[in-house]
């Protein structure tokens, strides 16, 4: 299976990283992403700013990829999760998964889009319209209820 | 026990730095109770950790529950829930 | 809402179509995609032809589409389905799902695919590596499965 | 009643033809009738229709159920069960 995880400040081209998962194979019937952009929250926001924890991001990132591997068929899979400045319309993160099936495929970046808000550590900071740096992100309790879903399966 | 200790987001903001060197007393065996000795030494810490049920924390780069044991621990991070995504 | 259906021979751009789905805008927050490739199966196969009922078509996956429509909060919906002759690790069907958070975007995305496979009028045949024309491909009964648990949501 | 008939796939192999105009006897009212009328008319139509279960119908491009009436009907298709995506 192709592993591809990315932590990186710059932009990303979803056709390529779908091409990358998917070059020179003829077995893979299923590709699903998933991309993450910044809203302009009806213009409020001038941009979102990431911090993360760099080594650590990169290691649960890969540790996420790790557990989606064990429990689905999967061909490949892709994580590209940005930092830095993000301006509304630009992507965040991109999760992208292959696998015969479109079943497996669909769990799978759903699994990794769930673990992923809760388990990566990056945090997301409003900076406004208006010139000033706004409020830190406040995690979303949905966002726990997602990814405890997966844990009685 | 020497120890690196690194904070993110308002957690770093409000301890006033991104990491320190500390020195923990050897009594202090795990996460929660180096989270009780850190609010015991400054008006940031106790600030920062001020609801110590929201503030998360890493073992060299692993999440750990707050009875997780330093025993062994090179660098530990604080940082609040995560908003990534 | 942004509402793009197109069926036809030509392959298809997916970066293009992502674009076309979130240009000008910035509120929306997650675009899910599917997009279903052609297998080789191990090699048997040296494409898979696709016989649709043109008019048909374009008006079941529009009527599959505004059922997704009105089940979610969606921003953007785009079914592109190719007919005519499709090799292996080409493209043959994408859909793609705009929306402010990523719960609507996958149920939509996973809905649509899984009501198309059922609903929309195309049949594939296998045309074989060693050059003979093979079967039509049988409709899998858990694509009914698949289909029918949306009945009672 | 004069109706356009189409069929795809295996069911338009078996048939012979892609489509075909048909003068339908006004006593045939519905899908499952049609079919059986059709059936009747010749072997490659009792081959197509071989197991009624199997082959779907639909009427003016939308999907129907073999009771469904063909009152006003345009053009009836019948194919297999549906392989895209």
């Amino acid at each position: 299976m192709s592993l591809t995880i990315h932590v990186q400040r710059e932009s990303f081209d979803i056709a390529d990283e779908i091409a990358a998962l998917t070059a020179g194979r003829s077995d893979i019937g299923a590709v699903v992403t998933f991309t993450g952009l910044c809203r302009d929250e009806a213009g409020r926001l001038a941009a979102l700013e990431l911090e993360h924890y760099a080594g650590m991001a990169e290691a649960e990132l890969r540790r996420v990829a790790e557990e989606a591997r064990q429990r689905w068929s999967l061909q490949g899979l892709t994580i590209i999760h940005r930092f830095g400045m993000v301006a509304p319309g630009e992507t965040i993160v991109l999760v992208a998964t292959a696998s015969v099936h479109r079943g497996a495929a669909f769990a799978a970046a759903e699994f990794l889009m769930d673990y992923l808000k809760t388990r990566a550590p990056f945090w997301k900071r409003e900076h406004l319209a208006d010139g000033r740096t706004g409020d830190w992100v406040e995690a979303a309790a949905h966002d726990d209820v997602a990814a405890a879903r997966w844990r009685t399966i | 026990m020497q120890v690196k200790l690194v904070y993110f987001a308002w957690v770093r903001e409000r301890v006033g730095r991104p990491d320190e060197t500390a020195e923990v007393p050897a009594e202090v065996a795990t996460v929660a109770e180096l989270v009780r000795w850190l609010k015991s030494r400054g008006e940031e810490y106790a600030y920062a950790f001020e609801n110590e049920g929201v503030v998360r924390a890493a073992i060299d780069h692993v999440h750990v529950q707050p009875d997780a044991a330093l025993a062994g621990a090179r660098e530990i991070a604080f940082f609040p829930p995560m908003t990534g995504g």
